[in-house]
């Protein structure tokens, strides 16, 4: 019980590490291609709770840092994999990944 | 001018543009309910993304058969339909319907009678520029313009309502001339709102021809060159704010206009913004006109000697005018009883209607809108 | 019991937010007080709109329902209420559901951090203007949300228009507000601050709104500012996402009754949350004007007046109304109904002459005065202003907007760190 | 008395990104996925708050669910994504892939249970009042060549995208 109602840096580990699976399992399993890049903005999230949840544990603030960095790099990727979302699809008129074989022989 | 069938060449009216991004291309029912349609006008647009790739026009929705029913009435009887078919310019249509009626019959109208036709019909002529000009800023936006042209329209509807006791649909004129006598001060009430009238047009481009915001939605939108106006048969101020100089006013004088001494406004590059300027200017030679005909409006009889029952002899005319929007031309062909065999009207609307796409092609959806305001259309005349 | 009464009292001593000092009770009392307010502020625009775009067009405007026409908001928010919901049939019922909720969310939680006054906000945030920033963008979504989920082409592009708009003027907005913030940061400490309350308490120190800080840089990121909030809200000339005339409605087109007036009431509460960032960040907030010129004991004396004043101006204008009534037995409730709003509005005046109550309460008269010209602004741009184009738009909003804030905001963190290494060591 | 708030704001906002994340991967339109991941990453600032980072959550909210998911919307209304609903949802390794996520899942089960005792007992106390001063100050002290770095990432990610997107440069 007290483990459960007093909320530790390993509470945020678990959630964190749940979100982290949740993504990976989007990753791996899912067709269309929309829905990959939100599971990989779910594990970069992931991510960022953890830091956070350390920054939070040891009283710095290098872990929000860390966050903001990542956030950055987070909408970087957005951009340029939503931008090769749209040349993809008006090649192939389609946002399915088993299309995207061109480089399979 | 230029032979009408190379002038299109420049035109290409089959092939789309290419979409620039390869996804779906959307199409969207603007109308017939849609708010700045005036009216039922329906127009099938292609889009790419907000880009027009092409149009249609979808017209009918306000189809009455004035033609047919014309076949179908005694020459004075069928005079107050064609009130109906541009309704804000009624004045107008009943000026080329009796003239034409008139040109059959050999008879023409005494001086009077001309001098008040045109006073009414160049009076008609602002109404008619203020409901466009109201509803086109209503169009882009402006929503202010729209209240100040309907109250000083109010002031011409006055005249018309004391004249012959109708607002919209007047029915002024008669074949061979008037049937009422100009009321007790009508000169003077016409003067008056002249006076009235021309710091109100002052006014109105107070609040629109430097406004940033109107010039840059109106110039070069809906550009179309005079050869392409010629080959499309568009006329009117849309074919004079391209550069063209003609009006049937000076080019075929035809009530008393050769009298009376005005300009004919002409623009430059044929886009909204012109076709905006050379009404505003159109209004300012109407008010001249109506200056010059009240000054010297003659006594006399104001009915010419005409048939109680009309029946013209065997034979066919066509007679045209320049009404606010165009050339509106009248085909009446009569087998020599008291009906016409036919009657066949040319309405400026539906002519100019069809150049919609080529000044729509490759502007954007906006654009549009602001190119059915310019163009002026009341789907009444579109439909008959 | 004597314990709650405790809680309760304990706060009124404080000279702190009620939510940065903990107090629920009081935090719940200010939630309550500034929704309240916010619905009122709403009915009263759009009847004030309607008054002065009428008037501005050579027409009355409402005039059947109540005195000059004062009860046809309450009428109009009952026919909506009453009238039927319809759902397209195609159309994604949750996501249609939930999108007018969103959008009246996002607009109505900004309201958490607006300071009133430096003791009248529901809460002082570390980071409030941020707060602000990223929740009133949250709108953007139920508005993509209600375009989607329609189901139809108008919509669709009313939605796709008005969130490009929203995104992109949202750059030059950052820009302009962080020129802003750089100057809080003029201090002994030399330490800006997000806080709201903090950024006019910073205009206090400094004795300078900071739309005259460092002439004409503070006035041209105020400008920038101005610009883009309008296009944030989606008012005229900038309302490309629900252009009548060319969208009949934008994203709300298939939107009725009930859910449609929540669009409509996030809209207005929109123009109220931008309007009081921008008079936060520059026009000093709940401050008095003229703080340097006037100054002194009896200027603030003669300032604290100015509540009472103006609330009797208005009841003044009720009674002359009233006595302009026609005297006709039909117009006997509605001559009744004007004076006895002025009698209330004359009341209310007095009690602002207490010099205890106008002391608390004039930092709100000030910041609502304020909030007020924006909103007769915006009315003023919709009677005036042509639709801009929706390129122009974008034109403007990063061709002209983007670069003048980057420039603003260069040679303000210039002219500032002069200040600071040079002027003042 | 052990604080409740604390716990029930954090279960309360948990089950929301649990849900939130579990409707991002199962949900057949993307739309709706896009809006439990807005809803995931709200929760997540949230959480962020209870956590005192206010600047991280405010970043959050204005970057992510502003932004990035906008843009997220933005192109599935771009792409049509009709047919994509009516396909068959998951790929053909999915099994696999399930495999190797729960695998991934039982190792961290296993680092969580083994490493407890490497986290000390109670959180140190952060300040909260001048959060972002501090972030400001290490952003700009510390961390000022990676952030410089980041701008210039994004520089390119902004390039990359409009290139990619365009079609005719």
């Amino acid at each position: 019980m007290e483990s459960i109602l007093h909320i530790t840096t390993l509470h945020y580990l678990v959630l964190g590490a749940a979100l982290f699976l949740l993504g990976v399992i989007g990753v791996l399993t899912r067709r269309n291609v929309v829905i990959v890049l939100m599971s990989i903005e779910l594990i970069l999230n992931a991510v960022n709770l953890n830091l956070v949840a350390f920054s939070r544990m040891w009283g710095g603030l290098h872990g929000q840092i860390f966050a903001i960095f990542i956030i950055t790099d987070a909408a970087a990727e957005a951009a340029v994999g939503l931008g090769i979302l749209i040349a993809f699809f008006r090649n192939k008129e389609t946002v399915n990944i088993d299309e995207v074989n061109l480089l399979k022989w | 001018m230029t032979d009408p069938n190379s002038s299109l060449s420049n035109l290409d009216l089959e092939t789309p543009e290419k979409p620039f991004l390869d996804a779906n291309e959307l199409v969207i029912n603007m109308g017939p309910q849609h708010p700045a349609t005036h009216g039922v006008l329906r127009v099938i647009l292609r889009l790419d993304g907000e880009k027009v790739l092409g149009l249609e026009c979808v017209i009918g929705y306000l189809h009455r058969g004035v033609e047919k029913i014309g076949e179908h009435r005694t020459y004075t009887m069928f005079n107050p339909y064609v009130d109906r078919m541009d309704y804000v310019a009624a004045v107008s249509n009943g000026l080329g319907y009796c003239e034409t009626v008139e040109k059959l019959l050999n008879v023409e109208a005494p001086p009077r009678a001309q001098h008040v036709r045109v006073i009414l019909t160049e009076l008609n002529r602002i109404a008619s520029h203020q409901l466009w000009l109201g509803t086109h800023a209503l169009d882009i936006g402006a929503i202010t313009p729209l209240f100040y042209t309907f109250r000083d329209r109010e002031e011409i509807l006055k005249i018309y309502e004391k004249y012959c006791g109708a607002r919209l649909t007047t029915h002024a004129f008669r074949i061979g001339g008037l049937q009422y006598e100009t009321y007790t001060g009508f000169e003077q009430e016409v003067k008056n709102f002249l006076q009235f009238f021309r710091p109100k047009i002052d006014e109105y481009e107070e609040l629109l021809t430097t406004n940033r915001i109107w010039v840059e939605r109106t110039k070069n939108v809906g550009i179309i060159s005079g050869k392409d106006c010629i080959a499309l048969g568009v006329t009117g101020p849309v074919l004079r704010a391209s550069g063209v100089k003609w009006d049937l006013r000076k080019a075929q004088p035809y009530a008393n206009y050769k009298n009376f001494d005005f300009d004919i406004p002409i623009g430059e590059n044929g886009d909204t913004y012109d076709r905006y300027l050379v009404r505003m200017a159109e209004m300012r030679q109407s008010v001249r006109i109506i200056q010059q005909a009240v000054e010297a409006l003659p006594e006399g009889p104001i009915m010419a000697k005409v048939p109680k029952v009309m029946k013209p002899a065997a034979g066919e005319v066509y007679h045209s005018i320049e009404a606010p929007k165009g050339e509106l031309g009248y085909f009446i062909v009569s087998d020599g009883s008291t009906q016409p065999y036919r009657v066949r009207v040319r309405p400026p609307s539906f002519v100019n209607l069809q150049a919609l796409d080529v000044m729509c092609r490759g502007q954007l959806v906006a654009d549009v809108i602001a190119v059915i305001g310019t163009l002026d259309i009341v789907l009444g005349e579109v439909d008959r | 019991m004597r314990a709650i009464i405790q809680y309760i009292q304990s706060y009124l001593g404080s000279d702190q937010t009620p939510g940065a000092a903990g107090n629920m009770f009081w935090a719940l009392v200010y939630i309550m007080v500034v929704f309240a307010g916010l619905s009122v502020a709403v009915i009263a625009m759009n009847w004030l709109e309607r008054k002065i775009l009428a008037h501005m067009q050579v027409r009355l405007g409402p005039m059947r329902v109540g005195p000059h026409g004062l009860l046809q908001p309450i009428a109009d928010a009952i026919k909506l209420l009453l009238k039927e919901d319809i759902m397209p049939s195609e159309a994604d019922g949750f996501v249609f559901w939930m999108a007018p909720f969103i959008v009246v969310l996002a607009a109505f939680t900004v309201f958490v951090v607006v300071p009133f006054g430096p003791t009248h906000a529901i809460t002082d945030m570390n980071i409030g203007i941020l707060f602000m920033l990223g929740v009133s963008s949250l709108s953007v979504l139920g508005i993509v949300m209600a375009g989607w989920a329609s189901n139809s082409h108008y919509p669709l592009i009313g939605a796709l228009r008005s969130s490009a708009q929203m995104v992109s003027y949202e750059v030059a907005m950052g820009l302009a507000v962080v020129s802003a913030i750089l100057m809080t940061s003029l201090n002994a400490e030399g330490t800006g601050t997000l806080s709201m309350i903090g950024i006019v308490q910073a205009q206090q120190a400094q004795g300078e709104w900071f739309i005259f800080k460092f002439f004409p840089l503070g006035l041209i990121a105020f400008f920038i500012f101005a610009v883009a909030m309008v296009a944030e809200t989606n008012r005229a000339p900038f309302d490309l996402a629900e252009a009548e005339s060319e969208l009949t409605a934008g994203f709300h087109t298939e939107y009725s009754g009930f859910r449609w007036s929540l669009f409509f009431l996030a809209e207005y509460s929109a123009m109220i949350a931008v309007s009081s960032i921008a008079v936060t960040l520059w026009l000093g907030g709940w401050l008095r004007p003229f703080p340097n010129f006037l100054s002194g004991a009896t200027w603030d004396r003669a300032f604290s007046l100015f509540p009472g004043v103006v609330f009797l101006l208005f009841a003044a204008m009720c009674f002359y109304n009233a006595v302009r009534m026609p005297k006709h037995p039909l117009f006997r409730i509605q001559t009744i109904g004007l004076a006895g709003f002025g009698v209330v509005l004359g009341l209310i005046g007095l009690v602002l002459f207490v010099p205890a109550v106008s002391l608390r309460v004039q930092d709100i008269f000030w910041f609502s005065a304020k909030i007020a010209g924006f909103m007769y602004l915006y009315i003023w741009y919709r009677g005036t202003f042509p639709r801009y184009r929706f390129d122009q738009l974008m034109q403007m909003g990063w061709k002209v907007l983007l670069p003048l804030g980057l420039g603003v905001l260069i040679l303000t963190a210039t002219v500032a760190l002069l200040q600071q290494r040079i002027w003042h060591p | 008395m052990a604080p409740v708030a604390t716990p029930f704001f954090f279960y309360l906002f948990a089950a929301i990104m649990v849900i939130g994340g579990v409707m991002v991967i199962t949900r057949k339109n993307p739309v709706h996925s896009a809006l439990a991941l807005i809803v995931a990453l709200l929760a997540q600032a949230s959480i962020y708050l209870m956590l005192y980072a206010p600047f991280v959550a405010g970043v959050q909210i204005i970057l992510y669910a502003g932004g990035i998911m906008v843009l997220f919307l933005f192109v599935i209304m771009l792409v049509s994504i009709d047919r994509s609903i009516r396909e068959r949802q998951f790929n053909s390794q999915w099994v696999v892939g399930l495999i190797a996520a729960t695998a991934l899942g039982g190792l961290l089960i296993a680092v969580y249970t083994k490493g407890t005792n490497i986290f000390p007992e109670h959180a140190l106390s952060v300040v909260e009042n001048d959060n972002t001063q501090q972030v400001a100050t290490m952003l700009y002290g510390q961390y000022m060549f990676p952030f410089e770095i980041a701008s210039l990432l994004l520089l390119v990610a902004i390039i990359g995208a409009v290139v990619m997107a365009k079609k005719r440069i």
